[in-house]
């Protein structure tokens, strides 16, 4: 099983969840976080001092996915994701030693 | 109801009379004038003296222009508290941005547009330019309150059309093309259709009654509001396809709620300081009158929208109930004195059904109305024109109108309203859109316009978009 | 004191004491005489006419029920500020939902229980059903103020009282059980109380004292809060096992804090305008008074809460001094005029002091009040009413009440406002709980009443529940 | 001005002159009293009787004094705004509590020193220490108002002063130090400042002219704010090396905003009740004016903030806007009445320019003024102040002033402000400094000031840190 | 050692927090996530449109445990946050390579 | 590859971010979380009643690293971030499957 974290802009949140949804990926997990890369933030002024952040509001997706859908679910997230744009973001995958359900108490795949 | 300067040039029947302003409706005017006559009669003791009138007049307008002034932080707080946490910053700075400009143009020369001397009726004039505010030391027991008081109220009003507009465009509008709608909507579009009916133009001449404003402050705002919104389009991803509609939750409930308790709070101004004077026992009891139903047709506003969306949606939405207050204020506004308490109550609960029947059917037609104030003014705003009839008719050339002359009469004054303010505020739109643009691009769209054209973030410490 | 209509028969001294209402304590009245007499001899031109009184009375009625209608916002603020961030916009609603329905009920029945006519004593009357307000043009010098600006006045006070319920059963109560509650509490509950005291009832025939309402609104809504909180129950998980209280912290402290300072400026009018009167010189001073003792009194209270928490905890909660400020109004609400501002600095301090300590107090006992309104409302409003008879004996028929007779009969008054009151709500409450429920469901309180019963969310952009 | 008890010896004239006070600029003086003659020639009818001037002057008071005091709900809520969400219930508190300290304090002694019964001349008095308040009954007609309306309506302007400081020293002050020197600022600093002008001292003598206190009451607290910000250091972590600018964002813009619109509600009874009279027409026409010019003088103050920030950064930034807007407010403080509609918008624009360009400024010289009281009230307090002498010029001794003269004056009223303000300032700040310590360790500033001091977060279920 | 991260129902977090104490977990981190999978959300009216979020509040821990412990502390949160109802959630354990406590700079278990 | 997590006292994100620039880590994504452990949360007091959270504000840095830095960007975080106080917070190391740029779909250390 792989453990796939995905960095992406906070719009593009909803498609690619339909998109995962249409190929079968039944959860995730979402939490809003901030971002530092390559894309550069707005130069903001507050009162007349400027400051750029550089900090940038992203979404983080985690699933986890069996073997099998796990490459599909990349390539899902990086094709729905893409804008072109610096700053669309990354996908990580780590190996996932077990899962359970804690509702069942299911370990396995079968907990997905 | 005129608003106009009156000069008391006889005031040979003493203080009392000469205090008593011109009244909005004939049938109250016939029980007034009875009352008046056994007042006459009293000890003279018992007369209000016109020094004291012109300052009891005077503190009217002063109260009620503060309360009025309030208003303009209500709206400015249902709106941050209505838009997403992106745009809330921008929504704050046009709110406190539109009232200074509506201050300043209604001086450089609504005020002069809205009364331009009209001798009982014209659709167009003007008294000049920059309005002449009484010099100090030059207060004229002759005008029965002070012209700054006067002018002060005025311009509050003026204030509000533009609050409506930025409320209905909000999220989408970059902030200069705004602004310059604002200029030309408080510095002409409102004027005008003011001078229609206070200003003792043709309006009024025919007998158009609208004691506070339901047509010429709330639908005037309404209906620019609707222009704006139909040539500026929805917020982006607002309708998807199929119908479908994106829902943007208000960032803030309980700001909202303030927003409406403050509005609420200042339509006690509104209506009541628009009896125009308070130097006689029966202006005052006539405004108190007015506070009573103004407070009643809010109430029936919002106990229908609770009960109505609770039976439709087997939920209680805040917002519809916010929206149901407002309603019914803007539907008592047009004749808040003549109404029975029953009436009033009546009137707003009408309100209140308009505003949660009309923000889904809005949506229906993909007109974005972010804080749903097309149906609170415009919607609301022609009942309550409307529903003069039932409670008053006006006297034309001596002759008292019927309930269905009243109403054909409230019907052409809520028509030429309509016609004279969209048209006008569809020129200005269009050539905004064409020239500098009026909505940032989608992608600063997306950012928020706090991003891109304030540079302040709302809540920056915990907003999460 | 009376809260009474009173007919101005007798016009013969002139319009200076025509306009004079009568007073609240004795020994002001004595003094106030004095200063009368002084004053009907000082040259006609400096006394006040009738007409004149009438429009000033008006108008103090108009001024303090439009800052008492904003203290419907300042407890909607205070409340929306103490709850957690899933039921905030329930409480939103339930406010501007209870303050409608308090107008209504009061129109519909209130008042007429309110003023049922007692002729001099008197535990339940009826002067009719609907309050018919007088019509336009109706205006009767004799009355000595408008008749809808005193019902207005009234109605606020009626709105007042189910505010203090709404707080301290908030986040467990549903929102149709709450408002069936608030029209029986606006329409009968309150009513009752009040026309034993201000309605002419037996209570004031006693002496009973109570200038703006410690018991008969702060203490009403208060043991209506208490009766509800223990039979509705604490919140679910605030009460840990053995004896463990689960903080819920409040999710907006600066909204708390804007609440009150809401409430504090309302209370100007809450106590000032209860003077019922400004038409004379020693009534306008008299309002004057109530300002600064009202103002000195939450004073007392703050810095006493503050300073007792820094040293009880080392830590200044900043919900205390906000509950301390609310109390010393409250306290000093029973009688803000007789004092010396030394001694309602005292009152108010009193006041602070029993806040700080009852908090704690009512999580031993195990009842769940979110905002503090019964330490609050109720028990300083005991306080308050009690202290009444420090600065003020009331006269009865015809002899001075002793300081010892006067807390008797203030006690009285305190124990019967708490049995009727108490049974009657408890009836509601019960009634209520054992028909269509009182409470959501243990899982629907856990996801929030916004979630369930509004489906709009407070805060949907950074609520993290 | 002075704001002096003036008693009514002659009433020959009748009613109208009696109650006419004082006025503040002979220019306008002159202009009046040809005015007042037409008057008195009117038919007696329209004389404004001594008791209803009493009541009328009294009433501005109370309606004035509400207002000021809301302005401590805008101080609170603009601070609250503009600091960090870990810092925001501490800044709550303090607000509440300044407040009420200031009351007391003014009750205490400060109102005794601050009227001390000066003969025209004087820089220290004092007419005893507890005010004492008149006894109920014992309004007195010559005293032309009620004393506690006169009080109440001083005190709140003490409040203000306060609130002015604890904005500029947030997020880094201890709760205690701050409060002990509110104690001496409102007990004793500020009543001296103010007993130079109003207390009818030496620079009332001179011809200073301070209508509602541009100079005594805002440069006052802006001098104090100045020289604790210097003394205490700014934020820690906010200058970094090589001179850059850390911004620590607000937490909270529509909270901000909405103080904003409170505080210039707020300003009409500032300015408007500083007439101190409306007890005739002139007078309530001054105030009239007066609501007008402040109006304007706030929207010229909104709109150059707007239009420069445009300019220069490319972005609105809307808390230049809001502090525009009190710039604007502060700058026509000094002298509301006389100028005309168009120099009140050209003086509060010089208000707005003056904050956008010292907000910078301040930073550049490492003096952190976390909300720009110091720009908004003491730099344009002192531009309105010396802006005084454009409209307005003093007689002395009989003589009036040239412009150049009055700017000479208006200078010197700055300068011995600065002076003693500064001094005393330095002397109560270092001694709390090196006695009981004014910052947290910066441990706990890091963590917060609500964490340590207050033990409650202002946003607990969302606050991020 | 183990990497365990579990996404469980808000309102367990503190009965979670506590029956871990208990077995000796001294340490975790937290965080607040929106939970999309078979549960699904109210459908709410928002002026009148319609609308299901289908994201749902939930906890997130991360725990990094020894070896040892894993597979109880697993257990434990499974018992612990089961309400038997959908959406209970789901704990997922990843291999964890190394550990370092920042005060110290101790790395390996003795970090934990 | 190394996906390193690394969970610090809120004022010192900025420090530890500049010093991971200045050893070429070009991206991380943070995210605002709870941490639990040894260090112990002030007992507050609201409206009379004790309480402690133990719940103490942290800020938790995620970052993708190649395997030839991983270790420098642990040493230097665990340096940057010290303050000798309990509560400095912890780094954990996982093992990193893959890693895909969402922008062009490069995937393996070129993405990171
Ligand atoms: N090494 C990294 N480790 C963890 N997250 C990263 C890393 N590099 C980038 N990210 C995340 O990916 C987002 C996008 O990266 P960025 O460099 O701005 O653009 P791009 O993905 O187009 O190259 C960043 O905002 C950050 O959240
Ligand atoms: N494949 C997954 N990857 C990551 N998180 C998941 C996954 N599936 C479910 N979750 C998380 O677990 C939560 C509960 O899952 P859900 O399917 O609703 O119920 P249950 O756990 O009872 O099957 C979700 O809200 C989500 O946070
Ligand atoms: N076993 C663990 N798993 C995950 N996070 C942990 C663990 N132990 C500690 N942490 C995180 O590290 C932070 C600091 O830990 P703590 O025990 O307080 O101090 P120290 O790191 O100095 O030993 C905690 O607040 C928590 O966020």
């Amino acid at each position: 099983m792989k453990f796939i974290i995905a960095v992406i802009k906070p719009f593009k949140l909803d498609d690619v969840r339909e998109a995962l949804g249409s190929i079968g990926v039944a959860g995730m997990t979402i939490s809003e976080v901030k971002g530092f890369g390559r894309q550069k933030g707005q130069t903001e002024i507050y009162r007349g001092a400027e400051y750029s952040t550089n900090m940038l509001p992203k979404v983080k997706l985690e699933i986890a996915a069996s073997d099998d859908i796990a490459a599909q679910v990349v390539e899902t997230i990086q094709t729905t994701a893409n804008t072109d744009a610096i700053g669309d973001g990354k996908i990580f995958v780590l190996d996932l030693a077990d899962a359970t359900r804690i509702r069942t108490g299911e370990a396995g795949e079968t907990a997905l | 109801m005129k608003r106009t300067f009156y000069s008391f040039g006889a005031l040979a029947l003493g203080g009392l009379a000469a205090a008593q302003p011109a009244l909005a409706a004939p049938a109250a005017e016939a029980a007034e004038a009875v009352a008046e006559i056994a007042e006459v009669a009293a000890p003279a003791a018992d007369m209000v003296g016109g020094g004291t009138a012109y300052i009891l007049n005077t503190l009217l307008f002063l109260i009620g222009g503060f309360l009025v002034m309030w208003m303009a932080a209500g709206f400015a707080m249902l709106e941050a508290g209505l838009v997403r946490a992106k745009n809330t910053s921008t929504q704050c700075l046009k709110n406190i941005g539109l009232y200074s400009i509506a201050g300043l143009m209604f001086w450089v020369i609504g005020y002069n547009i809205a009364y331009p001397g009209f001798d009982g009726s014209g659709w167009f004039g003007m008294a000049g330019t920059i309005y002449d505010m009484q010099g100090v030391g030059e207060a004229d027991l002759d005008t029965g309150y002070s012209v700054a008081s006067d002018w002060f109220f005025q311009m509050v009003f003026c204030a509000t059309t533009a609050s409506i507009v930025s409320g209905t465009v909000a999220e989408r509008v970059k902030i200069v093309p705004f602004f310059i709608f604002v200029v030309l909507l408080t510095g002409f579009i409102y004027p005008v259709v003011v001078s229609w009916e206070w200003g003792a133009g043709s309006l009024d001449a025919m007998g158009f009654s609208d004691f506070a404003g339901s047509t010429l402050v709330h639908s005037t705002g309404g209906w620019a509001a609707l222009v704006g919104a139909i040539i500026i389009g929805a917020r982006s991803g607002r309708y998807g396809k199929d119908g479908k509609v994106n829902v943007f939750p208000g960032a803030n409930i309980p700001l909202a709620t303030l927003g409406t308790f403050i509005l609420w709070l200042g339509w006690f101004g509104f209506n009541g300081a628009s009896q125009l004077a308070m130097g006689t026992i029966g202006d005052v009891s006539d405004v108190s009158k007015i506070f009573v139903n103004t407070n009643m047709a809010a109430a029936g506003g919002v106990v229908t929208a609770i009960v109505f969306t609770l039976i439709r949606y087997k939920k209680a939405d805040v917002t519809m109930a916010l929206n149901g207050a407002l309603a019914g204020l803007v539907s008592i506004t047009a004749e808040p004195l003549a109404p029975s308490v029953g009436s009033s109550i009546l009137i707003g609960a009408v309100g209140g059904l308009i505003v949660v029947f009309t923000v889904p059917l809005l949506d229906k037609l993909k007109i974005d109305d972010v804080v749903g104030a097309i149906p609170v003014h415009l919607f609301a705003g022609i009942w309550g024109t409307l529903a003069v009839a039932f409670n008053t008719q006006s006297e034309v050339d001596g002759v008292t109108l019927t309930m269905g002359q009243q109403f054909g009469v409230q019907g052409i004054g809520v028509a030429v309203t309509a016609v004279f303010v969209s048209a006008a505020s569809a020129i200005v739109w269009l050539a905004l859109k064409h020239t500098i643009g009026v909505r940032p691009t989608e992608e600063e769209e997306l950012a928020g316009l706090d991003q891109v054209e304030i540079g302040v973030e709302a809540y920056p410490e915990f907003a999460r978009t």
